[in-house]
Formats: structure tokens, C-alpha cells, sequence
């Protein structure tokens, strides 16, 4: 992680990451959280420019609003303070599957150019070369919610021209699989990581890069990228982390 | 009617070889004390099914117990991987590891699908990914009203349904709440469970979000507190986030792995014992 | 975001002629107000859709509101038929009645599997009825796992669901409890949906069986105290037995039916009034 | 309702009937209960010979303990008094379908030799003579629970030879039917009237005559049969009810 200081307020590369996420996600937008990075935005979100964002684990929780990071996806202090906890398999077919969540977050082990998220296996599923956590809701967050935020650190081994595994599609070979599919939410929409924002251009049907991080460059994105990345006409630069994103952001995570 | 009995009565009548068997938890409420007894008593060709598989699998699959895999999501939450999974699957360490992986909304539905005594599930979902093509499991079925294509799942089809709950009482019904899972499926979806709860009490007191299952569908209630740890019992203890990370470096080095086993676990006759030691070693003295 | 209406403003802006709708609630917390605020709307062409069509579907078919019922089970439960509704069927007064007939399970599983946001749900059912063979609705799958046939139906497509709750909040978030039936469903298979409370509360306290619907899937909120009546809000009101018996011979006399509602409902502006009115009737003197 | 005396004890032949339903119910059973009768017979057993009989209503109600007869299947009294109260799509789901349940209680307007039953429509469908409630439970309790109880008042109009239309299925042609169908309950066993008990017969492969209420003859209960019925080789008559049981059966009824 790379440390950005300006005026003598000093960052990572991860917090930038996190703030550019939470950026994301306008006020009342319901959104289905994952663990780590994605619940430290939605969080972050719900305690600076949006406190009526819906915070939804897959655990079962609805409306969770803990006032710190939970290590993992089931912590009492999420259900403690949510709206409502249901069960896991209502969790998924009465929330996610009919359609009422607006963002999904998604990690990724591995992402192609059109949003493919592999979260299974690097090399050969028969004999794999590292073994990975597997799919855990993915594959449903990616194809239900309206719209879906992918966040990893930004490397040649995470972005690349071809994917071991397909657990989540985003956009498929770029024209219009998801459609063929009956998928009904609009799929990956951002690709956020600690260099910049990719966004989906239905021109060019791939992701292409919108945005840079601070003292980041073009070409130190394009080096990290491991597909012949397409740039956007007017590149323009994150804004950079507010003391006050910061302050939210480290009471949270605790640094 | 349910029997109330000793955890190891409880694995040796209900547990055997061979065995297609689920210890469920989502992060809340695992059954970490019968997976630990399951080792105790050695058993083999385990086929294991659960969601969220975390350490207590890792252990099992690590002490040689399972044949078999199935699962969504396999890791050690906010920690790192399961190194003894990991071992299986990509070196045959201890042994070779059968897998049948699917989506949590695919395991939720074949849950709910086997609690409903339905063959069979749908769900949207699957299109469009690998999972289909590396399990006869998933396939799909077309709408007989609209014509859409439609995932669908088996039902599990589950020999023993392990889960920790917070309370049985003396008739042996039993009482769960905070995030309740798929605990109630796992129970209704297997032919024996096993219910471990931290107290039984004589009277239920209502609970936010309680699920109470009814005696006449609990095989066997055991007494344990603290069953779950290092999980938690809403209401009784607090998720030992500390304990998961303590596990990453031993769960990384197989020696180390099989050290610990055999201090902690075979070493240990109960989940008190297995407490009690944990008292000795650095995982307390990490804690401070 | 949910809005917050008078009973007249939520059925003037979500009900309209032609829509399919569900005023759900398994005796328990049925939406009577509703019922009665359509009549005085004079919506006509409606489909309506229900389990459990009683008293307030018969006084919705006996005032020429609807032209189809999809139902599982008819009647005036504990008192006797449902003359309205059996005049429209036997003898299309007051004009024709199309109907859609399931079982209890099916419809169940139509409310699920709409909330699911699924086209259609499977059930081990209707297997050797004559019910398959009178609407297209039920049709046969085969599991592609088992090779075994299980019924099939659709999802149910609602345009608004209208219940009772107990209690919102002031952010509109809904909660109830007690039977709750398929309340939840049928707000979360309709297009919009209203919901008729006891109360407005600052705070929910937590309740045994308690359901909370956020406030973010409610379409409209009206404060209706006794919106329920003669069903029932546990905890605020008791079910009124005696209205349902009460309710058999001036349902039994078409011309006495049109003479009730003429002062009861027609008569009347609000549920308050429609409650009022009925102090200074034969029902409150049985009552004693 | 006739009446009898015997020792100045007087009973109804209803309360006959829901006294001879009762006893079908051995302690521990788990019950699926409908309105009226059924649920005054479930009760009934409940609070004499069969204290830990389970009563499940359509409700949503498990393990219902009411100290009244409930005149409907969702009174308070039943949600108040039970173990667990589920909603109405897991009531079928999980608790009927899987085959949980052991007795499924069920009245009928019409039913024929095989224990099919009508509960639809007298007349044709299209052009009915009388419109009935419809088919609520009724189908699936028939095929999902271990044994069916039916219950009714006995007469030609309600034991047919044919009934007009199949709300439920019982026995169907006596012919396996219900295997062939797939369905794994064991289908109707007993159809207690207010004349006597019919027993299914896999032999005769339809309901015979196998007990007579006091006071009641044979030929009473084939003239008021509308098939031929066979009546089996011994027919005995059915224990008269004791003032344990009247007392409980009235202090439900408030009669």
C-alpha cells in the first residue's frame, strides 16, 4: 500500500480505494455488502454523505448499522442493529433474487475486461494452482442487483485478458450475453481499485479508465492492467480524501 | 422424542462412516465442539456439507475425516484461507477431497428445497458462470408458464444435521435467535440431528427473531456450553474474532497443524477440556 | 421511500379499475377498511386475489366490484357460506364471476414465489384432483434429478397488495406480528402495496413472531385503528365472533346485503364512521 | 342430531362422532388440524387419553394448546398457546409436504367408497347446483400426511357413489393411484359419521362397515349409504363415550 500525503494528511492506497466506493453510493441506495472492503464503504457512506443507505449482509441481516467494522458477515452487531434479520434462504430469494437491491459490492481474485469475476481457482479447476474461497453469493449478487461495484487492488495478476474461472458474470463477451441470459440486473458498472476508477462504456463494451488516484499516471494504470486497456477521452483525478472521509473511515477500521 | 445425551453419544449413535453430514453456522451458532468430537472418535469418507465450511471443516478435512465437499464459500472469515482445504484439493494432502461447489443461493435453496421435502429447487441464478460445468448438480429447467430457463438444485438428501441453538428445554424443544441461518433447515432437511445449546431452562422466554424447533422434529439435544467457540451464542458469548487469526499460521504449517490437533482436540476427552486448554497455550496468552 | 395517506388518497391513488389485487390476511388482520373505501370507490373489473375470500370479498363481489376471484378456500369461516360470492357463481348476480381455484399450498406457493421474484413454484401437490383440470394455472414439471412429476404454478403478478399491521414507525417501516400469514408476501409481490396500521409508533419494541417490512419496500402507509375489524389485531383487538355469525343471514338476502351496505358502508365516509355505525345496529344490541 | 341415553348419560350423535374421532388420535401424534369438528376432536383427545397430541393448524400455528374451541383456524388463542408460529408458506412447505405430520383430519361435502372427496361443487363445475368453499388444505393433507381422518354426517347426499368433482384425492379407483401419482401419505383411513366408523380395506380395496354407534343398526347405515356398501365380517358396536369425555368435550363447546 502506497501512503499519499497533501498538506500534511497522509492516506494509503486502500483508503483511497474505500473512499472512492463509498462515493459511490448515493443516499437511500439499498446495497448488498460483502466483507472487508465493501462493507468499510457502505459504512463509510452511511456515516458521512449518505446516512439513509440500506446496509444488507447475506446473512440475513437488512438495515444493519454497526458502528464498526465486522470481521466477518454474521457479527451480533449486525443483527443487533438491523431493521429486520431473516433467515439465509430468505435472504436470497425474497431480497436479492426478486430484484429490490440497487448495488452490489464485489471482490475479485481475478476480472477481465468486461467485468468476469473469478473468485474460484487460479489455473486448471482439476488441478488448481491456488484453490479460492469459491463463489459464496456472487454469482447472485452479480446477476440480480441493479448495479454492481467491483473493488480489488490493481495488479496484472488480478486484472487480466482472460479469467481461470467464471464464478460471477458481469458483461460476458461484451455483447449482450447477460440480455440472452434473462439476467436482470444491469452488471458491473465500476471497477474501483488503489490506482483508479474503470467504468463500463457501452461503446466500447469493455470497462475503460475514467479516472486516476492522486499521483497516479495513465500508463502506470495501463502497466498494472493486464488486458490493452482502453482510456477515456478526458481521464480526470479522484478527489482526493476528505479529513473527514479519513476521520470516519479510521474510527471504523480502528487506525 | 428427542434424547438428551453426551456429545460423544451423540457422534457415536448418530455419526458414521461414510456419512453425508452438515455442521451449520453462519459465522453465528457453528457446531465447532462436534466437529471436534467427530475427530475424537476418528471417523472416515465423511461427505461434508455446508455453506460458510470454515476451521472446524479445515480441522476435519485436515485430520483425514472427509471424502467429500460440498459448499459455496470455503474460508477462514477475515482471516485468510483454509490451508488444510486448501492442502486437500490442490496436493491430495492428507487425502484426495472430492468438491461440489455451488453459489450460497444455490446451498440456500437446496436447503430450503430439502426442508420442504421437494426434490428439487429454482432459483435464478448460475447463468452464464463455470459452475454448471464442473458439477452434475446444477442444471436447468424451462418455465411452463413464461418459458424462461431456470437454474435448478437437488435437494441435499443429509444424514445427520448438526447446529448449535442457545436453549433447549426439558421436553426438548429448542430455541434459536440472532442470525438464525439455515440452522431450522439443516434440522429439517437431515434424517438425524443434533442440536448442541448452552443451557437447557425450563421455560422459554420470547425472544426477537426466536425460531423454536418443536421436540418432535429435534433428534438429540447435548449440553455444551460454549459449543459454538470459537463462534458465538448471541446472548452468551462474543465471536472470538482473536481465535481466527490466531488459526491462520497454524492452520498454514501441516505440523504445526497436527501438533495442535493432538494437543487440543485428541489430547481433550469434552468441549470443557478443549476449553480449558486453550487456557494454557498462546492463543491466551495473545489475548493478554 | 413509503408515504403516508389517508385511506381514501392510498385507494384513490393505487387502486384502479381492471387491477388485480390481494387484501391478505389469514383470519387475522384482514384489511376490512380497505374493502369498504373500494366499495365507495365503486372500482369495478377487478381481479381479486386471496386464500381465504370471507366476509369483505363477499361484500366486494355482492357490490359488483369484481369480475374474477383467485382463492383457495371461500366461505364464512365458522358461520356458514358466502352468498355473495356463491349468487355470482351459481347465478352471475350481480353479474358473472370468473374464478381461479387453487389449494391452500398452491397459493402459498404463488405468494412465494412471487416475493422470490420467481415465474413459477413447485409443490408435491393437486397430484389426482379435478383442479388442474379447470384452470390452466396448474401444470406438471418433471425434477431433472429424479425424474418425479410435482405441480407447478405461476407467480401471482399482483398490481397492489393491501394488508393490516399492527404498528409503523415514522419512517414508515412496517411491523406485525401474531399470525402472520402471508402478510409479508403479498406486500412483497405487488407493484404497490398499502398498509393499513393500528398505530404509529416512535420506536417498535421487539415482539415474539415479529415481522418488520422496511420502509423501503411499503408503498403507502394509513393509520387505520380497527382497519381490521371484525378480524383482528392481536394485541389490540379480539376477533368479533358474533359479527361473522351476525354477518350469514343479511348476506343470505340480496336486498337486505344492498340495504346494510347502502348504510353502512355507502352511508359512511370513513372507518370511523363505518365503526360508529354500527353501535345504533341490531349487531352492537345482539352484542348486549 | 339424535340423541341417546343410556344410565341417564345423554350424548348427540355429533358428540358420538367427534368422541370417536377423538380416539383415533394416540398420545404423540402430530396432527394437522382443520376448523370445526376436526379441531373439537383433536382438542378433545388432547385434554383426555392424549396429552402430548400435537396440533398443527393451517394458521401457522404449531403445537396449539387452546383452552376453547377457536371458531376459526386463526384465533389468537392458538398463536398465543403454541410452540412456534410459522408463516403460511412455510406451514405447507415445511412442515405438510415433508411428510412431517401424521394425521391429517378432513370433513367432506361428498365422499365415495374410495374416500375421495368433494368439498368443490355439487353440479357440474361450470354450471354449479351449489358452490362450496373450495379446496383450502384439503389436497395436500390428503396426500402428504401418513393417514387421513375424514369425518361428516352420514347421509346419501354426502356418502356417494360418485362424487362430482375430486377436490382431494383418497384411494382414487382403489387401484394404487396414489402410488402411481407419487404421493406418500397413506391416504384416508378411517371416515368416523354419526352412525359408525368405515375402515379403508386393502382386501376389498375400498371403505367397509366396521363399527356402529349405540343404537345404530346395519341397515340403518346401508340405507343411508349411497354405494353398495360392504360391511365387514364383524361389526362391532363403537364404545359409548364416558362422562370423562362429554365433560371435556362440553367444557370446550360450552354445551
Amino acid at each position: 500500500m502506497a501512503n499519499t500525503t497533501i498538506d500534511d494528511v497522509t492516506w494509503t492506497s486502500d483508503e483511497m480505494m474505500a473512499v472512492a466506493a463509498a462515493r459511490e453510493l448515493s443516499d437511500g441506495t439499498v446495497c448488498f455488502v460483502g466483507i472487508g472492503l465493501p462493507s468499510t464503504a457502505a459504512n463509510l457512506a452511511r456515516t458521512t454523505h449518505a446516512p439513509h443507505v440500506v446496509l444488507i449482509y447475506e446473512s440475513g441481516c437488512i438495515g444493519a448499522k454497526p458502528d464498526r467494522i465486522p470481521p466477518s458477515i454474521g457479527d451480533g452487531v449486525l443483527s443487533v442493529t438491523a431493521d429486520a434479520v431473516v433467515g439465509v434462504p430468505e435472504i436470497f430469494a425474497y431480497w436479492l433474487q426478486a430484484g429490490r437491491i440497487d448495488v452490489g459490492f464485489l471482490g475479485a481474485a481475478q476480472v477481465d475486461r468486461w467485468g468476469n469475476i473469478n473468485t474460484t481457482v487460479v489455473g486448471d479447476y482439476g488441478a488448481p494452482k491456488v484453490r479460492l474461497p469459491g463463489a459464496g453469493g456472487a454469482p447472485e449478487i452479480a446477476a440480480s442487483c441493479s448495479r454492481v461495484i467491483i473493488t480489488l487492488r490493481h495488479n496484472e495478476r488480478a486484472l487480466v485478458e482472460k479469467i481461470d474461472f467464471v464464478t460471477s458474470l458481469g458483461h460476458g463477451d461484451g455483447n449482450g450475453e447477460r440480455e440472452r441470459l434473462g439476467l436482470r440486473g444491469h452488471g458491473p458498472q465500476a471497477i474501483i481499485t488503489d490506482l483508479g476508477v474503470l467504468r463500463y462504456d457501452d461503446t466500447h463494451r469493455q470497462f475503460v479508465l475514467s479516472e486516476v488516484h492522486h499521483g497516479v499516471s495513465v500508463d502506470e494504470v495501463r502497466a498494472a492492467t493486464g488486458w490493452n486497456l482502453v482510456v477515456a477521452d478526458s481521464v480526470h483525478e479522484t478527489a482526493v480524501p476528505t479529513s473527514e472521509e479519513l476521520r470516519a473511515l479510521r474510527s471504523f477500521t480502528g487506525t | 422424542m428427542t434424547a438428551f445425551s453426551t456429545l460423544a453419544e451423540a457422534i457415536a449413535h448418530n455419526v458414521h462412516d461414510g456419512d453425508r453430514i452438515a455442521l451449520e453456522g453462519f459465522t453465528h451458532l457453528i457446531p465447532f465442539a462436534a466437529g471436534h468430537e467427530i475427530i475424537r472418535q476418528g471417523r472416515r469418507d465423511l461427505t461434508l456439507v455446508r455453506m460458510t465450511p470454515d476451521i472446524v471443516y479445515d480441522q476435519l478435512i485436515g485430520m483425514g475425516c472427509a471424502s467429500k465437499l460440498i459448499f459455496s464459500w470455503a474460508g477462514n472469515p477475515g482471516a485468510g484461507s483454509l490451508h488444510r482445504f486448501r492442502d486437500a484439493v490442490e496436493r491430495a494432502i492428507p487425502s484426495p477431497l472430492a468438491i461440489e461447489e455451488h453459489s450460497h443461493a444455490g446451498m440456500a435453496t437446496r436447503y430450503a428445497t430439502s426442508a420442504s421435502g421437494l426434490p428439487f429447487g429454482i432459483l435464478r441464478g448460475y447463468a452464464g458462470t463455470d459452475l454448471p460445468s464442473v458439477t452434475e448438480n446444477v442444471r436447468f429447467v424451462t418455465c411452463p408458464f413464461t418459458g424462461e430457463s431456470l437454474a435448478a438444485v437437488p435437494a441435499l438428501d443429509l444424514d445427520v444435521g448438526i447446529i448449535c441453538a442457545q436453549q433447549a428445554d426439558h421436553d426438548g424443544n429448542v430455541m434459536l435467535w440472532g442470525i438464525t441461518g439455515v440452522q431450522k433447515e439443516t434440522v429439517l432437511s437431515a434424517r438425524r440431528s443434533i442440536v448442541l445449546v448452552e443451557e437447557i431452562v425450563d421455560k422459554f422466554t420470547p425472544r426477537v427473531n426466536g425460531v423454536v424447533l418443536p421436540s418432535w422434529v429435534v433428534g438429540t439435544v447435548v449440553e455444551c456450553p460454549s459449543g459454538s467457540f470459537p463462534s458465538y451464542a448471541q446472548d452468551y458469548s462474543e465471536r472470538a474474532n482473536d481465535f481466527y487469526a490466531f488459526w491462520e499460521p497454524i492452520s498454514r504449517d501441516r505440523e504445526r497443524f497436527l501438533a495442535w490437533m493432538d494437543a487440543h482436540v485428541l489430547g481433550t476427552a469434552t468441549n470443557s477440556e478443549f476449553i480449558a486448554s486453550l487456557q494454557t497455550t498462546d492463543f491466551e496468552v495473545a489475548r493478554g
